[in-house]
Formats: structure tokens, C-alpha cells, sequence
């Protein structure tokens, strides 16, 4: 693999799960508030379906976060995250993106579930 | 003279009453569940902390060993195991027990406390905040109170919330979590009470300078008790006994009061303040600050603002005679 | 001396750069750098924190609209499209000179660079005059204190013109200074302003772009 | 014979010139116009420690009054003003200007083997507007008309109808001044950090204490517009009549809440993140260990200020909104945990696998892990909904932020204080007084926060003034003001502490305790060009790094990036730290101060509502900005 593409693969394994949970956060939260709210957006929104595509588009997006992250992984096996970049800095972005790939990927299940399971607009 | 028969058990319950509002002595179903859930992540936490403070102590007990783990000296420790646990008890760990809470909270015992749906309940009260003071509404009567509020027991009650004023938040631990106030939209909370009782709450949003004194009681009573004061409460105000409550109902209608305070079956129908139809059945002045009794009443009217500084009622020029005349009118207001 | 390497480069290829004082040795100096100069990272702060004060009086807008049952409150009228857009284009367009004048600069090329600004600035001006002179129509129409529509409209509206007016003195300041010659300072100074009317220019057409939504 | 080849300056003459280029005025007139990060991270610290006396202050007033049940040491108004000014100090102008201002200015140049900060002079102006904005709001509290609805400020409580005076104005302009220079600060930090670290020191290679900074300082920069905005809207519709906040002309009180705590949670963990950093510094120190897990605690001290932007309205719970929108945030609650969690276990595993020192400054870490998880464990619990809208706005909430707030944040200030203290002022502190300071302060912190969990499960709410006996408060607040006096006894010994070896402490030597990062490869004091070569960096812990520091000194005899040809400092790559120019930097210059004093001109003319005259010291603000930009660096 050369190292641009490497280079681009480690970047979207570090911010893509960023990205798309900021998205799917702020997105999610506005499709709740337009429908249970009075004003004009409210107007037919079947919220949970639309959830529901959220989440599961926005779970996908951050798997293929990881699975950028997991490919420079295997790409860098035998360079250490101490040793000197490029490689060294792409192992040692490639290792911090797995956890926060995981996170991100949690949130959203979280939220897709609670957001599906409770009843639309009952004041909690 | 029946009036006083009717009202006396009440009295003389209340008398050996508690008053605390601790949200760990729950009284209903909703606090209840609020409550283990508390016991349970308490435990949990006391788990946690205590596995942490294992971990200080045990670098504790092994420092200032020579030659191990420097990495200064060569002496590399391990890598590997600290990987394990950091992966192991920084991640796997907390992401499983944090789902599990998430899931059993805000999916499962969240049911419970929510707000009841608007046909649930056959009881409906509102509750309007003011600053600072509680007005409260039976929907389908002419009831009217202030302060504290009589519900039947084992009997859910939507009770609708909203603020006249600045935000305010109306809790009664014991019965259930809390609900904001808001100016210009209207919020629901379920009250369905295990046991008769006195409950005491608060109003937990900074207001502004009395936020410390707007206290309520709750007085969860027995269903037939409940439809007698209700019936009661829904009367307007008894007239004037005595030659001196005469005088006094004279002075509130063309005195100051009637300027801020209604009293039904008078000409005194200003929203200001407090309703005072049947102040005289309540126990308690200015939202649970002083008990309602003779001298207190007439302390209040006279230098209300001594006792709650700053307070919507400004400090009547009644004095002696007058004073007493007006003080023995309210006290009539049973 | 030169066999030494750091952070990956010998040493005697490494610039001094804000020595320069002189075109042709400005555009060789910037030519051997890596990378913007912190002048630009300094704009990338400025735009970030603008950028965020206006996403917060966006979702302002929105959050009143969703919960108010009538928008534009009152039944105000909707604010008119066609004339707004095209101002906005001629606005946008503008990111062309100054990208141009930002390159001409680095370039070492110093009268290009005065005339691209020039002729960036004379449309910004014209703009902003005709911005302003339709902002105080419509506050005769009705003014900021109607309701929470209004409100809003004219607050986005006036801080999107007052970052305009500050991208105006920019460019006179730039302008200014390229009067007496081009220095590396200036060349730096030149691309930061270029990046800092894309920025604005963007901004714009998000507010004006929210301001329309309320047509639909 | 050479005469014409002039002979090769020795490393001695090199450093002179270094003196002579970087020396800066002296006497009152060189702080005043200072451009050097040091002396502008020691005018933070000393500034900041008088609002955390005032702050301080403040607090014991509000402890004394709630001793004990209808308690009248203080008026209602007073005390709305004093926890509305408590709150504010600790946050605005205490925790923040101290970890940022003080802690960063001083080390992260250091750290990252800088000669200065990317940007000096804006490093100045910010300080003199902190200061600036600090005077004008505690203006307000000596006139007696602080803010007084709290800090989080809730309208319509906040609005003209309700507040009639000018206290709430000084609120919103006192926050929009603080937060200019809160984010200058910021931005100057994440510069710095991005563009001038020693060639050689990428990513991989930077710090974890850098990571911390630049994860708060991304942090204070996207949160602080929301907040000045926010403001900025509460100011016209207590000015100009608008109509935001406005139920009744269709503005919304909870539109207020949304964009405060937009920006009010990030700023907890803002607060958090630098004692994170300053505790990943004193670790390695006095375990003379690498961090275990290094990527996954750099990663995680990004991710707990990203994911904080997540979670605001969990401070909302209790406002009515619908469970299907507060679910989002309390599941970004759940995870925000998980970042924290990671740091924890990489902290004390590298405690129990190193050799452990426990000088008082581990002493300060391990306390500080204490509370950190305590008040973690109990900030966990508010993801769950119900149990939330129970105890917020109660002492059980108040007990968990002060754990985080003081226990957690202000802990490794001090632990940082006596850590660095030998490098700052080239003495050694007293041990025996700085390990008794240490458990003074846990167990007066202890005793005063932790009966707050109890009080407020018992159903005693925040912000009353006073309250009645017969709730079973009495005694839990009672315990808490004492601990409150004990704590304050904490502090005065550890400053006395430090006083007292500033003056008589035994000389520290360059590095005392065999420091990992590059500030402990310098002199202490450092001199004024920090470091007499721009160091060689090959790994996270250059001073473990013999090798290179041998270079180093190799190199200052053979002139190799002494750079002593002028007022230079070195420019990288953000991402490799790949060696990008040689930039000339600004000497110490008036106009910093200056520009500070016209826009507090701007503020004053505002507060008093002389809108005119305000425009005016606008101009003359601009004017103080081409004077600023009138001298290039080639003209230097």
C-alpha cells in the first residue's frame, strides 16, 4: 500500500467516527425535537423509521472507520508508535482511533435503541 | 361548629407529623423505583472507588523498589499487561456496565416516572408557580389553595405544572423526582401516593431572593376525606361569626388586602396572592415558612417583610384593634 | 554545518523567511517553506471562533422557529429571494481575486497582487453599502424589537455585515501597507485576509441562506 | 595567515549574543510590555491567585452562613451575589487562567523545546485582558450589584423584567471579556503546539501534557462562541428590547439553557483536562515509568472534551423536554465516562509497575485520582434519567462537581505547583510541610464535599440561603463548613510552604528529579531564550534520551540551531514536526496593554449604556491595532 494511501486511511480511521457521531448526534436530536415540538416541521415525520436509518447509516460509516484503522494497523506491524513518522505517527493514530471508534459506534447504538424503544413525546 | 369536627382528626394527625422530604424514605411507587436505583449504583460505585484505592495502595506498598520497571535505567517493565488492562478495565468494563445502566434507566425505569399520558389519571391538579409561592387548582372545581396541596391516596394524579414568573421546580422527594416550571408551556408529573400523609417539598430552581422559602406540603389523605375537603374547598368563604370578624371582613374588602388577595363570596377577586377562601384550614404561612396560628397571622400581616425579606407582600399599616380585626375574619375562614 | 538533518530536512534548505524585504527574495524564501505561515493558523482560530458564534445564532433561529407555531411570527412578510442570491453570488465571486492576489503575492509579483485586491475590494464596498442601505429599509418595516422572529433576523443579518465591514478594513489596511513594497510579512498577511474572506464569504451564504428558509 | 576568516565564536560568546537578543527590559516597565511566555505565566499565577482568595472568600462566607439553620450572617441579596460570584471566580477566573494562562504559558514552549509562544504579543494582550475583565466584573461586587442569578444565569430569572439593575449586564459583558482573552489564549496554544515544536517532535513524540492542552484549548475555542453568543442575546433583550428569551413575544427561556450548557458542559471538562496533562507529567516523574497504553491516553484526552460537546443537555433532565431527546445525551453521558475510565487505569497501572516516589507532588496525583473517581462515579449515575431529575439542583449535584471541580482540577494545580516550583524558581520546597499541606487538604476537602451527598439525598436543595432545622440538615452542615476551615488551612500552609523555600529553599539544580520532558533539560529559572539550542527530540521523554541531550551540547559549540543571529525561532509541520522555516519573533512591545485598555474602555462605556461613546473607544481600539501592526519583523 503506498504510503499516501496509508496516509489518508489513518485520517479517516482517527476523524471519520468524530464526524459522523457529531452528525448523527445533532440530527438525531433535531428530528425528536421537530416532532415533538409545534412548530411547521413537526408536519409527518414517522420518527422512529427515520431514527432508525440514522443510526444504522451512521453505525456503518464508523465500522468503516475501524476497518480503515485496523488496515494501517496491519500495515504498520513492524513499526512501533514510538519510532519516527510517517510510519510511527500513522501506527500511533491508527491505534488511538480503535477506541474511539468504539465509543462512537456505542453512542449511536445507544441512542438509536432508547430513541426507537421510548414512546415519541412523552415528557420524560 | 361541624366545620371544626370535620377538620379536628386532620389537625391532630398532623400534629405527630414528620417533616423531612428525603428522597431515600420513599412513599410511592415512582420514588421507590428512583430509590433502588440509588441503592444499586451506589453499590456499584463503592465497588469501583474501592477498586481504585486497592491500585494506589498496591504502588504505595511496592515503591521504591530498585531496578524494577525503570525505564530510565533500561530496565523496561512489561508492556503487555498494562495494555490488558487498560483495554480490559479502562474499556471493555465500563462500556458493558455503563450500556446495562443506560438500558435498565432510561429504557425501563424511566416508564415508571414519566409523565402520564393526559387520559390516565381521572384527578387532575395544576400547580402555578409564583414568586414565591405555590397556587394550586383543581381542574373541574372552583377549589383554590395555596401552598399545600391534598391529593387521595393510592390514586394517580396528573399534576399539570407551569410558571407565572421566572422558572421554579416543584419536588416532593417522597413522592417523586422533580419537574420544572416554565413560563408559557405546561409540564406533567404523575403523583400516586402509597400511604396517608404529610409530604413536604420544595421548589428546587433558583427564583430569585425567597427561592428558601417556597416550600409546599403535599397532604395525601384518605379518599373519602380527600372528597370532603375538596367539597369543602370548593365552597366560598364562610361569613364573618363575630362582631369583630365582621368588622375585619369590612376592613379586608375595603382595606389594601382586597387590592392583591381574592376571598370567594366577597368582593375581594384580586389574583395577586394567595387565594385565601379557606386560609384559616391551612397550617402554614408564606409557602411553609411560619405555622399558621393567631399571633403568626398577624405577625405576617404587620411586618411581612422581616420575615421574608423581600417578599411580594409589603409590610401592612395595621395596628392593635384594627389588626385583631383582621386576623380574627381570616381565622374564620376555615 | 550542511550534513546536518532536522526534523527531516538539511539544514541550509531551511528559509529564513521574514528576512526577506524584497520581492524576488520573498518568493524564493516562501518557495523553500513547508506549509502555510502561523499568520494563517492565527486566521484558521479567528474563523473557527466566528464561525462557532454564528452556528450558535443559526441553531438560534431554528430552535425558535421549531417551537413557535407560526413563522415569521405575527404574520411578518417573508424576506424577498431573487435580490438577496444575487448580491451573495457577486459576494462569493470575490473569493476568485482574492485567491488570486493571495497566490500573485507569494509569487513575489507585487502590482498584480494591488490589483487583484483592488478590484476584490471595490465589490465588497459596493455590496456593503447596498446591504446597508437595505438593512435600515427594512428596519422601517419593522424593527428588532417586534418579536423573536425580527429579533433574530436583524442580529444574524447585522453580524454578518459588520464581519464584511471587517474584511473591508482588511483589505484597505493591506492595501496600504503593499503601498510601500512587499515583504513576507505582507505576502503572509495577504494569503491570512484571503482566507479570512472565503470564510466570510461562506458565513454569508449560510445566513442569508437561513434567512430565506423561511419561505419554504 | 588567516586573518581574513574571522575565528568561529565559541559556545560561551554564542550565549552571550542569545542573552543579549532575548534579554528583556527591566524593572516594572519590562512586565508591563513583556512578550516573554514565562513572565507572562508568572503575572497569570499571581493574578489568579488573588480571585482564588476572593473566590475563596466568598466560599466561607456562604459555608458560614449555612452553618446553621436560620443562620443571618448575610442578607438574601448578598448571598445570591456571593454564590453567583464564587461560581464565576472559580470557573472564569480562577481554574482556567490558572491551568491555561499560568501552567500552559509557562510550560508548554518547554515542553516542546520553543524559544516562545507562535504568537507573543497576543500572548501579552490576552493576560492584560484577563486581568482587565477581572477588575470589571468584581467592580460590579463592590458596588453591591454582582451578578446575583447564579451562573448559569437562567432567564426570564436574568431578564430586565425580573433583574431590574445593572448586575446581569455585568454578567454577560464581564463573560464576553473574559472570554476574548480566554480565547486568545486557546488559540494561541493550539498554534504553538501545531507549529512550533522542535523538528523531529511529531505527533507521536509530543507529550501527553501537550495533548491535554491542546485537547482544552480546541476546547475553550468552539466552546466559548456559543456562550458569548448566548450572552450577546441576553444583553440585547435586557438593552435593545429584543425578544429571545421572550415567552411572551415568542422567544424561548429554554433557548437560553440549550446554548449556555452548550458551552457549560465542555467547560467542566475543559477545567478537568489540564490536571489530567499535569497528572500524566508527574506520573512518569516520580515513577520513572513510561506511560502505560500512550496512544489510548493521548486519544482519550482528546475524546473526553470532543465527546463533552455531546452531553449538555443533561443538565436539562428536569425541564420537561421528551425522553426521546434526552436519551441522545445521556447516552453520550454513558461513554463520555469511558475516556476517563482509560486514563484512570493507565495512571495507577503505571504507578504499581514503576518505582513509585510518593513526594508530595505523586502524593497531590494519587489524591487527586481519589476524587477524580469519586466524583466520576457519582457523575455517572446522572445518565440515568430518573435518578437525574431527583437530585439535580440539590447539594447531591454540588458535592459531585466540587469533587471533580476541586478535588479533581485544583489538586494537580497544587501537585504542579510544588512539582515545577524547582524549575520556576531554580529552589527546592520543604517535603515534610508539602506532604502535611497534602493531607490537611484531603481530609478538609473530604469532610467539607462529601456530607453534601448525604444533605442532598436528605432533599436539601442548592441555592438556599438558609434553611429550617428539623430536616436533619444541620449536622451535615455544620461538618461541612468545618471542613471548609480546614481546607483554607491546607492552602495557607502550602502557600506558606512555597513562600517560605522560594527564599530559603537549597538550590534545585537543572533537573531534580530526573524529569522525562524536555523543560527539565533546561537551566532552572530557564533563561529568558529557554534553551541555547533548539533540542533534538526522538521520543515522548527526550530527557531520558542521554544521546540526544549530548548532541545537543555538541552543537551549541559548533553553532549548529543556536540561532543566534537573531530574535529566531524555529517553525515545523503541525503533523510530523517536520522542520518548516526559521521565523524572526517579536520583541516586548507597549501596545498590547494599550489595546487591553481601550476595549475595557469599550466594556465600561457598554455597562453604563453609553452606546455612543462606546463606538468611539471602538475606533480607538482599531487605532491601538494599526499602531500594533506598524513595525514588521525585518524591521526589528
Amino acid at each position: 500500500m503506498t504510503l499516501r494511501r496509508l496516509a489518508i486511511l489513518q485520517w479517516v480511521g482517527l476523524m471519520l467516527g468524530a464526524w459522523v457521531w457529531g452528525a448523527q448526534h445533532a440530527l438525531g436530536w433535531g428530528i425528536t425535537e421537530a416532532t415533538c415540538n409545534s412548530g411547521h416541521a413537526a408536519a409527518g415525520i414517522d420518527h422512529d423509521l427515520w431514527q432508525a436509518i440514522l443510526a444504522a447509516t451512521a453505525g456503518a460509516l464508523v465500522l468503516g472507520g475501524g476497518a480503515a484503522a485496523i488496515a494501517v494497523l496491519r500495515a504498520t506491524r513492524e513499526t512501533s508508535y514510538e519510532s519516527a513518522p510517517p510510519l510511527g505517527r500513522m501506527r500511533f493514530g491508527a491505534i488511538a482511533a480503535l477506541p474511539a471508534n468504539v465509543i462512537f459506534l456505542m453512542i449511536i447504538l445507544l441512542d438509536g435503541l432508547a430513541s426507537i424503544f421510548n414512546l415519541a413525546c412523552r415528557q420524560a | 361548629m361541624r366545620r371544626l369536627l370535620v377538620l379536628a382528626p386532620a389537625v391532630l394527625f398532623l400534629s405527630g407529623c414528620r417533616r423531612a422530604q428525603n428522597s431515600l424514605e420513599p412513599r410511592s411507587h415512582q420514588s421507590h423505583v428512583i430509590a433502588n436505583l440509588f441503592w444499586w449504583m451506589m453499590g456499584g460505585a463503592w465497588i469501583g472507588l474501592a477498586l481504585v484505592v486497592f491500585l494506589l495502595l498496591l504502588s504505595r506498598a511496592r515503591a521504591n523498589r530498585r531496578g524494577f520497571g525503570r525505564d530510565t535505567e533500561g530496565l523496561k517493565p512489561a508492556e503487555r499487561p498494562g495494555w490488558y488492562v487498560v483495554v480490559g478495565a479502562g474499556i471493555a468494563m465500563p462500556i458493558v456496565l455503563l450500556s446495562t445502566l443506560f438500558v435498565i434507566a432510561d429504557l425501563f425505569v424511566i416508564r415508571t416516572t414519566e409523565a402520564p399520558a393526559k387520559s390516565a389519571t381521572r384527578l387532575t391538579v395544576q400547580v402555578i408557580g409564583h414568586q414565591w409561592w405555590w397556587e394550586v387548582r383543581y381542574r373541574g372545581t372552583d377549589a383554590v389553595t395555596a401552598n399545600e396541596i391534598h391529593i387521595p391516596v393510592r390514586t394517580p394524579v396528573r399534576l399539570e405544572v407551569r410558571s407565572d414568573d421566572v422558572i421554579h421546580s416543584f419536588w416532593v422527594p417522597e413522592l417523586n423526582r422533580k419537574i420544572d416550571l416554565e413560563p408559557g408551556t405546561t409540564n406533567a408529573i404523575e403523583l400516586d401516593a402509597d400511604r396517608v400523609g404529610r409530604y413536604r417539598g420544595q421548589c428546587a430552581e433558583f427564583c430569585g431572593l425567597q427561592h428558601a422559602h417556597m416550600g409546599m406540603y403535599v397532604f395525601v389523605d384518605s379518599r373519602a376525606a380527600f372528597r370532603r375537603w375538596l367539597a369543602h374547598e370548593a365552597k366560598p368563604a364562610a361569613a364573618p361569626e363575630s362582631a369583630l370578624a365582621r368588622r375585619g371582613a369590612r376592613m379586608f374588602a375595603t382595606g389594601s388586602c382586597a387590592t392583591c388577595h381574592t376571598i370567594h363570596g366577597t368582593s375581594a377577586t384580586s389574583n395577586v396572592g394567595p387565594d385565601l377562601t379557606h386560609v384559616a384550614g391551612r397550617t402554614t404561612l408564606a409557602a411553609v415558612t411560619i405555622d399558621n396560628d393567631e399571633q403568626n397571622l398577624a405577625a405576617w400581616i404587620a411586618h411581612s417583610q422581616s420575615i421574608k425579606p423581600g417578599n411580594e407582600m409589603p409590610d401592612i399599616e395595621l395596628r392593635g384593634a384594627r389588626l385583631d380585626a383582621v386576623v380574627a375574619y381570616l381565622r374564620g375562614l376555615k | 554545518m550542511t550534513d546536518y538533518v532536522a526534523g527531516g530536512r538539511r539544514l541550509d534548505e531551511v528559509p529564513r523567511t521574514t528576512e526577506a524585504a524584497e520581492a524576488l527574495a520573498v518568493s524564493r524564501a516562501l518557495r523553500a517553506r513547508l506549509g502555510p505561515p502561523a499568520a494563517c493558523w492565527g486566521m484558521l482560530i479567528l474563523i473557527a471562533s466566528e464561525g462557532m458564534l454564528f452556528a450558535a445564532f443559526i441553531a438560534t433561529y431554528y430552535y425558535l422557529r421549531f417551537t413557535s407555531p407560526e413563522w415569521p411570527q405575527d404574520g411578518l412578510p417573508a424576506p424577498k429571494v431573487l435580490v438577496p442570491l444575487i448580491l451573495v453570488g457577486c459576494l462569493i465571486a470575490t473569493s476568485v481575486p482574492m485567491q488570486l492576489a493571495s497566490r500573485a503575492a507569494r509569487g513575489g509579483r507585487l502590482v498584480a497582487t494591488r490589483l487583484f485586491l483592488l478590484a476584490a475590494l471595490v465589490v465588497q464596498s459596493g455590496y456593503f453599502a447596498y446591504e446597508v442601505h437595505d438593512f435600515q429599509d427594512q428596519l422601517r418595516k419593522f424593527d428588532i424589537g417586534r418579536n423573536a422572529y425580527s429579533s433574530i433576523y436583524y442580529t444574524l443579518l447585522g453580524a454578518d455585515h459588520a464581519h464584511v465591514a471587517l474584511g473591508i478594513l482588511f483589505n484597505l489596511w493591506l492595501l496600504g501597507k503593499l503601498a510601500r513594497g512587499l515583504t513576507t510579512y505582507r505576502a503572509n498577511a495577504t494569503q491570512a485576509i484571503a482566507w479570512y474572506w472565503h470564510a466570510v464569504n461562506l458565513i454569508t451564504l449560510a445566513v442569508i441562506g437561513t434567512l430565506l428558509s423561511a419561505n419554504v | 595567515m588567516a586573518v581574513a576568516t574571522p575565528p568561529t565564536p565559541t559556545a560561551g560568546e554564542r550565549v552571550d549574543r542569545l542573552e543579549l537578543m532575548w534579554q528583556s527590559r527591566p524593572g516594572v516597565l519590562g512586565w508591563l510590555t513583556t512578550t516573554d511566555h514565562k513572565k507572562i505565566g508568572l503575572l497569570y499565577f499571581w493574578a489568579t491567585l488573588v480571585f482564588f482568595a476572593a473566590g475563596g472568600v466568598e466560599a466561607l462566607l456562604i459555608r458560614t452562613q449555612l452553618s446553621q439553620p436560620n443562620e443571618k450572617l448575610v442578607s438574601p441579596n448578598t448571598y445570591d451575589q456571593l454564590f453567583t460570584m464564587h461560581g464565576i471566580t472559580m470557573i472564569f477566573f480562577f481554574i482556567i487562567p490558572m491551568s491555561t494562562g499560568a501552567f500552559g504559558n509557562y510550560l508548554i514552549p518547554l515542553m516542546i523545546g520553543a524559544r516562545d509562544m507562535a504568537f507573543p504579543r497576543m500572548n501579552a494582550l490576552s493576560f492584560w485582558l484577563f486581568a482587565a475583565s477581572g477588575i470589571f466584573i468584581y467592580t460590579s461586587l463592590f458596588l453591591g450589584i454582582a451578578p446575583n442569578a447564579g451562573w448559569f444565569n437562567y432567564v426570564p430569572l436574568a431578564n430586565r423584567q425580573f433583574d431590574t439593575g445593572r448586575n446581569i449586564d455585568f454578567y454577560s459583558l464581564g463573560i464576553i471579556f473574559n472570554s476574548i482573552s480566554s480565547t486568545l489564549t486557546a488559540g494561541q496554544f493550539i498554534v504553538t503546539i501545531f507549529k512550533s515544536r522542535a523538528p523531529g517532535m511529531s505527533l507521536n513524540r509530543m507529550p501527553l501534557f501537550c495533548f491535554a492542552y491542546l485537547a482544552a484549548s480546541l476546547g475553550l475555542l468552539f466552546a466559548l462562541p456559543v456562550l458569548s453568543a448566548d450572552t450577546i442575546l441576553l444583553f440585547l433583550d435586557r438593552n435593545v428590547g429584543t425578544h429571545f428569551f421572550d415567552v411572551a413575544h415568542g422567544g424561548s427561556a429554554l433557548l437560553w439553557q440549550h446554548l449556555f450548557w452548550f458551552f457549560g458542559h465542555p467547560e467542566v471538562y475543559i477545567l478537568i483536562v489540564p490536571a489530567m496533562g499535569i497528572a500524566t507529567s508527574i506520573i512518569p516523574a516520580f515513577t520513572q515509568r513510561k506511560m502505560v497504553a500512550f496512544p489510548l491516553v493521548a486519544i482519550a484526552e482528546l475524546l473526553v472534551v470532543f465527546i463533552g460537546f455531546g452531553v449538555w443537555a443533561h443538565h436539562m433532565f428536569a425541564t420537561g423536554m421528551p425522553t426521546i431527546s434526552l436519551v441522545f445525551f445521556a447516552a453520550a453521558t454513558a461513554m463520555v465516562v469511558i475516556p476517563s475510565t482509560i486514563q484512570v487505569f493507565a495512571w495507577c497501572w503505571s504507578m504499581v509497575t514503576g518505582t513509585a516516589r510518593f513526594r508530595t507532588p505523586l502524593l497531590f496525583i494519587a489524591g487527586f485520582i481519589f476524587m477524580f473517581v469519586t466524583g466520576g462515579l457519582t457523575g455517572i449515575m446522572f445518565l440515568a434519567i430518573p435518578f437525574d431529575q431527583q437530585v439535580t439542583d440539590t447539594y447531591f449535584v454540588i458535592a459531585h462537581f466540587h469533587y471533580i471541580i476541586f478535588g479533581a482540577a485544583v489538586f494537580p494545580l497544587f501537585g504542579g505547583m510544588y512539582y515545577w516550583f524547582p524549575k520556576v524558581t531554580g529552589k527546592l520546597y520543604y517535603e515534610l510541610p508539602g506532604q502535611i499541606s497534602f493531607w490537611i487538604l484531603f481530609v478538609g476537602t473530604n469532610l467539607l464535599f462529601f456530607p453534601m451527598h448525604i444533605v442532598g439525598l436528605l432533599g436539601m436543595p442548592r441555592r438556599v440561603y438558609t434553611y429550617s432545622d428539623g430536616l436533619g440538615w444541620t449536622a451535615y452542615n455544620l461538618a461541612e463548613t468545618i471542613g471548609g476551615y480546614v481546607t483554607l488551612v491546607g492552602i495557607l500552609l502550602l502557600l506558606g510552604n512555597l513562600a517560605a523555600s522560594y527564599f530559603r529553599g537549597a538550590p534545585a539544580g537543572p533537573d531534580p528529579w530526573h524529569g522525562p520532558t524536555l523543560e527539565w533539560a533546561t537551566s532552572s529559572p530557564p533563561p529568558d531564550y529557554d534553551f541555547p539550542v533548539i533540542p533534538k527530540v526522538t521520543s515522548a521523554y527526550p530527557n531520558w534520551d542521554p544521546a540526544d541531550r549530548q548532541e545537543d551540547r555538541r552543537k551549541l559549540a559548533e553553532g549548529v540551531l543556536v540561532l543566534d543571529e537573531g530574535h529566531e525561532q524555529v517553525a515545523t509541520s503541525p503533523v510530523d514536526g517536520l522542520f518548516a522555516e526559521i521565523v524572526e519573533m517579536p520583541h516586548e512591545s507597549p501596545w498590547p496593554i494599550i489595546l487591553a485598555l481601550t476595549v475595557s474602555l469599550v466594556f465600561t462605556m457598554l455597562v453604563l449604556q453609553k452606546f455612543g461613546v462606546a463606538a468611539v473607544m471602538a475606533v480607538l481600539c482599531v487605532l491601538a491595532l494599526l499602531g500594533w501592526h506598524s513595525k514588521e519583523p525585518q524591521e526589528s
